[in-house]
């Protein structure tokens, strides 16, 4: 069914929380190489698409292919396998670790991350471990956290918290990052480090589906934005005609004003 | 002589408050005393005290029973140190608590071995016991058990010494007055422990073999007050008599008897003799056996006096305890020999009849006693048939 | 000297057994209060092998250890199903059990009056019959633990685990299999806890249920919260100063009939205190 | 008759629980801590009962004074102990060691004073009986019935109809919200603690009327509750109550089929049970 030319696609997802519908068949596909910002009002369903693409979150209905393959009903960690990988609003970081060791917890085919291994095999282990650790050292510098690398994460500020969930990501080696709201609660130097970050890592392949509500911020990052309401596709289309659109605007700020 | 080295103090205290009887051990006890000083003079009676240990569980689940032990021994210290000490030598008991864990009981055990070097130690519980008993075997240290039952004691270690019948001794006794009474059926309300476990298998080995039957058998674990559940299922089969092997919780039990009045009687062993139940109405009529233990009434006021409680079945036990191996070093003493535990071992058995506060036999490591089957009405013991030693 | 000697045996037992208990609790966070269930079964396991003359001390260590490796995976299951305080009544539950198994299971454990006379170990012949040989083989043994629990936290496995303690979903959107990072903690927790069971059965040459119950769980938590949660020094001090403990407070000079209860009173002033004060322990990290 | 009879001895003692498991299920709804320390105030509250009867009190005072007692415990519990760890950002783990301790605390505490054995009551009530239809009860067990399945309503109602009631729910259901809205969880934190214990304090008192008091069996009678509770569906008085009553019946009749040393297996198959089949307990709604 689905074409090889689709990178992500999503197809009449539905799901139901008790009495509400957090999303109501829900339909879109994107393609690869691009940032692709999902906005919407709050309860929207936004995050629920990433925890259902991400395979958190059982559909009621609905599928999702990536690169022309079924992903529905498969577990968390080989969607990551897969090469779809995410972020959490609320960070998630392990606090009592270093920002080196939450990065080279992420990274990919490691040794001795099982208790064989790592008793018997303790130099292997230990070879392997240092090529992880140069691995998430490079990630950290790519990130412009080389510095703080060796400081217990509950010690970081928060825009520097926002960056390693983003180095965290990147080190699983997925092409498609989902990132939620990777720049919310930022403002000035740290604002501009993520979108200049999230740029960057797009001109390097990196293809980005973005929660993100400052359209300021849509309006830099995105290459197309999704529109979603109610758990419904809206539209989908340049940022420039998204915002243009009167009745968007309306759906979008008509609580606020 | 010993006399003389007593503080005046205690000979009026002793005097005072024992009347007739226990005056007349006490003296007695102070006049072997003394003829034994006398012997061992040459020993240097210095007055320095011989120091014992004692490892009970004074804490944890079991220590409602351990402290009465520990009670019944400084009760028998005091008494013997009244009367002069062993060979003019106070006793001084060392107290180590398990908690009742048979891991404690070992590094007590060690600890006051090798730190303290006592040749003796007075044990409490089968489980601390028998994790203890290859250590005094090798060590040649003489474990004193004055409480557990456990038949295994019997032959744990030939350092062991029970200063109690096993239960299998008193149970046997038991079965036998039930079937000279014409009780042909049974049942058997058990605590899930050790003691109960082997007084059950007890219970059902002696009454079968005087042609009783057993019709049905009810654990409750450790702790438990709740019987009811446990008594109407036995009541519903109707037997003769009920064996009940519990260790605490003879008051509520006594408590819902009473409020069933059911139809079988109530038979135990020596832990009936517990002031719970005894003065409880629902015991009336309840049949146990008694490793004989008159105390004197004198004695029992003294520990009265000392404890301001009555003096419960364990403490009467330890006490004795501490009678009898006082007895057995003070033959040592009085060989010239050095106090160790395996001159207190050889000693004991030269000397096998103790004729102290509750006398005691030694043939094997396990004391012969005289069992009494009692009855218990209007808040007392009434003897109903005296099974001498043997 | 045997005093020292016994101290440092059962401690050296108890810091395998710590350490078990430090991976599952400390590092892994799983509450379980039923650590002492499975340091029974080992215990169990060599005591009836070597009493029933079945095999050798080493072969039958090695069963211990593969038994509860099996059975504390078995019983760390629901933890995986059942979120945070359902798995402490779970834990709770299986412990109680477990002591009604070691206290009716008449013909494997002896039942309620415990198993004696567990002849001593032989490593390949050679008998370990005295108290210092028992101290070489336990405290040989302990660092084996020791090192093992280093190497682990030093390895990615280590990582992984600590991580997984933080935060489950964020160690799956990792891409890390949280359920098998679970089940293989609690394998080599069992494992340790079995060889540490052996060890105490062959020490004492006794065991009975009453040595692994509710209270001898409490007791090893206690350990790992003196100690400190997550480190290898905390998991050596903490059992060490907890087997120490009786021996110290009865130093105090407290009336008889209270100094009993009072003393065990302490166990839980400390954890309360421990908790409020230094919830990283004597020499560890946070719990 | 013996079927009827030890059903009739399930429901008193299933009716006892379920007030310590609604009690448990109030602490714990509400605050979110495994207040393992609650069997300690379940214990002392027979304590309590048991000095004042011993110093010529009658049952009834002991009873009330236990109850306050238990209420000032238990809110002493709250402000000075689990507060102060909310504070210092205790984990939830070592929220619950701290509670085992006090457990511990409280249990010793109780054994130093009063020595670790069964001490039972005196009063002659206890031990009158009466008969309907072949079923005979106690006193003390009818006392304990009937007051038990009263406090159970009064609790549903105090819950559901009352301002303060409402406001547990409102701290219980979102801590965070009710702190914004002025609500000061701590504070009601504190006050349900106060009630949950004084609530716990009623079959504390009433058992130990009738089976006099230990010290170190509250830690089982409190795992039976929390075993209702969890199989009754968390914050569901009703399912915890019922639950109670079930697991206590269940208890009594399984003597006929199997033996009592497995008791603690039947309650604890039935909590497999439900954790197998029904995760979120009997009677919660998704």
């Amino acid at each position: 069914m689905a074409s090889d030319q689709t990178y992500l696609s999503v197809k009449s997802m539905s799901k139901r929380f008790g009495g509400l519908q957090a999303l109501n068949d829900c339909t879109f596909s994107i393609d690869s190489g691009k940032i692709i910002c999902l906005v919407g009002p709050n309860g929207a369903g936004k995050t629920t698409i990433f925890n259902a693409i991400t395979g958190f979150l059982k559909l009621d209905q609905g599928s999702v292919f990536f690169r022309g393959n079924g992903l529905t009903g498969i577990g968390p960690q080989k969607i990551v396998r897969a090469g779809i990988a995410r972020t959490f609003q609320n960070l998630r970081l392990f606090g009592d670790l270093t920002a080196l060791e939450n990065v080279a917890s992420a990274v990919p085919n490691q040794f001795g991350e099982e208790p064989l291994g790592a008793l018997f095999r303790p130099i292997h282990t230990a070879r392997s471990q240092r090529k992880t650790r140069e691995t998430a050292r490079g990630i950290l510098e790519e990130v412009g956290l080389a510095d703080q690398a060796e400081a217990f994460v509950r010690n970081l500020s928060y825009g520097e918290q926002k960056l390693l969930c983003i180095a965290r990501v990147l080190a699983t080696g997925a092409e498609l990052l989902l990132l939620d709201e990777p720049t919310s609660g930022l403002s000035g130097d740290a604002l501009e480090k993520v979108m200049v970050l999230l740029r960057r890592l797009r001109d390097e392949g990196r293809s980005q589906l973005v929660v993100e509500h400052n359209t300021r911020v849509v309006q830099q990052i995105a290459d197309e934005v999704l529109f979603l309401h109610q758990g419904h596709l809206m539209a989908q289309g340049t940022p420039e005609a998204i915002m243009a659109d009167p009745k968007l605007a309306e759906i979008y700020f008509g609580g606020a004003l | 002589m010993t006399l003389s080295h007593m503080p005046p103090r205690y000979l009026a205290a002793t005097s005072a408050h024992f009347d007739d009887p226990t005056r007349r051990l006490v003296l007695g006890m102070v006049a072997g005393l003394a003829g034994l000083g006398l012997a061992g003079r040459a020993m240097a009676a210095d007055g320095t005290p011989i120091r014992l240990g004692g490892i009970l569980p004074l804490t944890g689940p079991d220590a409602s029973v351990g402290i009465q032990q520990q009670r019944g021994l400084r009760f028998g210290v005091s008494q013997i140190n009244a009367a002069g000490g062993v060979a003019g030598r106070p006793l001084d008991i060392l107290y180590e608590d398990d908690e009742g864990r048979p891991d404690q009981a070992v590094i007590s055990f060690n600890k006051l071995v090798s730190l303290q070097g006592v040749p003796l130690i007075f044990s409490a519980f089968s489980g601390p016991t028998l994790a203890m008993a290859p250590l005094a075997t090798r060590k040649k240290i003489v474990l004193v058990n004055g409480g557990a039952q456990a038949d295994r004691l019997a032959k744990a270690s030939p350092y062991l010494f029970n200063t109690i019948p096993v239960a299998g001794d008193e149970i046997a006794v038991l079965a036998k007055y039930l079937a000279s009474v014409g009780k042909k059926t049974a049942g058997i309300l058990y605590e899930d422990d050790a003691g109960g476990t082997s007084g059950r298998d007890d219970f059902v080995r002696a009454f079968q073999k005087v042609g009783g039957k057993i019709i049905a058998r009810e654990p409750v674990s450790f702790g438990q007050t709740d019987y009811r559940p446990s008594l109407l299922k036995i009541a519903s089969v109707k037997p003769d008599v009920l064996f009940v092997m519990l260790s605490d919780g003879l008051g509520p039990l006594a408590d819902q008897i009473h409020q069933m009045k059911p139809a079988f009687t109530i038979v135990g062993t020596s832990f009936f003799n517990d002031p719970a139940a005894l003065h409880n109405p629902g015991s009336d009529g309840w049949l146990h056996t008694q490793v004989q233990i008159k105390a004197p009434p004198a004695v029992a006021t003294a520990f009265q006096k000392m404890f301001n409680v009555e003096m419960e079945f364990w403490g009467a036990q330890y006490a004795n305890a501490v009678f009898i191996m006082a007895k057995a070093i003070e033959k040592v003493l009085s060989q010239g020999k050095p106090i160790t535990g395996e001159n207190i071992h050889d000693a004991i058995f030269s000397i096998q009849t103790f004729d102290v506060m509750l006398p005691a036999i030694f043939r094997t490591n396990t004391a012969v006693m005289e069992i009494d089957i009692m009855q218990i009405k209007d808040g007392h013991h009434h003897l109903v048939q005296e099974f001498k030693a043997d | 000297m045997d005093y020292l000697f016994s101290y440092l045996i059962l401690a050296s037992i108890f810091v395998i057994l710590g350490l078990s208990t430090n991976l599952l609790v400390g590092v892994v966070g799983i509450f379980s209060v039923s650590q002492a269930a499975i340091f029974g079964v080992g215990a169990y396991t060599v005591g009836y092998a070597l009493s029933n003359d079945i095999m050798g001390f080493v072969p039958a260590l090695a069963l211990a250890a593969v038994v509860c490796l099996v059975l504390n995976v078995l019983i760390t299951l629901p933890s995986l199903r059942v979120s945070g305080d359902y798995f402490v009544v779970t834990s709770f539950g299986i412990q109680l059990l477990a002591t009604a198994a070691f206290t009716n299971w008449d013909a494997i454990t002896g039942g309620a009056s415990g198993m004696a006379g567990i002849p001593t170990a032989d490593l390949f012949g050679l008998p370990i019959d005295t108290s210092l040989k028992t101290l070489i083989l336990t405290a040989c043994v302990a660092c084996l633990a020791c090192f093992a629990f280093r190497l682990v936290m030093r390895s990615p496995f280590g990582r992984l685990l600590m991580a997984l303690r933080e935060d489950e979903l964020a160690v799956a959107a990792a891409g890390r299999q949280v359920l098998r990072a679970k089940v293989e903690a609690a394998a080599l927790a069992g494992v340790f806890a079995g060889v540490a069971g052996g060890l105490y059965a062959v020490y004492l040459s006794f065991i009975d249920p009453s040595t692994f119950d509710l209270d001898a769980s409490v007791l090893l938590l206690t350990m790992v919260v003196l100690g400190g949660a997550r480190t290898l020094a905390g998991s050596i001090v903490g059992p060490f100063v907890v087997v120490a403990l009786p021996q110290l407070l009865s130093l105090i000079d407290l009336p008889t009939a209270i100094a009993a209860s009072a003393r065990q009173g302490i166990y839980g002033v400390l954890l309360v205190a421990f908790m409020l004060f230094r919830p990283q322990g004597l020499m560890g990290r946070k719990i | 008759m013996l079927l009827l009879q030890l059903l009739i001895n399930g429901l008193v003692t299933g009716s006892a629980l379920g007030i310590i498991a609604i009690s448990f299920s109030l602490a714990y709804s509400t605050t979110r801590i495994f207040h393992v320390a609650h069997a300690g105030i379940y214990t002392l509250a027979g304590y309590v009962a048991y000095a004042l009867e011993k110093s010529g009190a009658p049952d009834i005072v002991g009873l009330l004074a236990a109850m306050a007692i238990c209420a000032v415990a238990g809110a002493l519990i709250q402000s000075e102990l689990y507060a102060r760890l909310a504070q210092r950002r205790a984990s939830h783990l070592a929220v619950l060691i701290a509670s085992l301790g006090l457990l511990a605390v409280i249990q010793n505490f109780l054994a130093s004073v009063f020595t670790p054995n069964i001490l039972p009551f005196g009063s002659a009530w206890r031990g009158r009986t009466l008969s309907f239809g072949g079923v005979t009860l106690t006193e003390v067990q009818i006392a304990t019935l009937v007051i038990c399945l009263a406090v159970f309503p009064c609790s549903l109602w105090f819950t559901r109809r009352t301002v303060l009631g409402k406001q547990i729910r409102a701290v219980a259901s979102n801590p965070f919200l009710a702190e914004i809205t002025a609500l000061r969880p701590q504070r009601t934190f504190v006050i349900v603690m106060a009630i949950a214990s004084a609530m716990v304090a009623i079959p504390g008192a009433l058992v130990a009327f009738d089976f006099g008091v230990q010290p170190y069996d509250g830690t089982t009678v409190l795992l039976t509750a929390t075993i209702a509770v969890i199989a009754g569906g968390i914050g569901s008085l009703t399912g915890a109550f019922l639950m109670a009553m079930l697991i206590s019946v269940l208890q009594n009749l399984s003597l006929l089929v199997i033996s009592g040393e497995w008791s603690v297996g039947v309650t604890f198959l039935i909590f497999l049970v439900f954790m197998l089949f029904r995760p979120r307990g009997l009677f919660t709604r998704r």
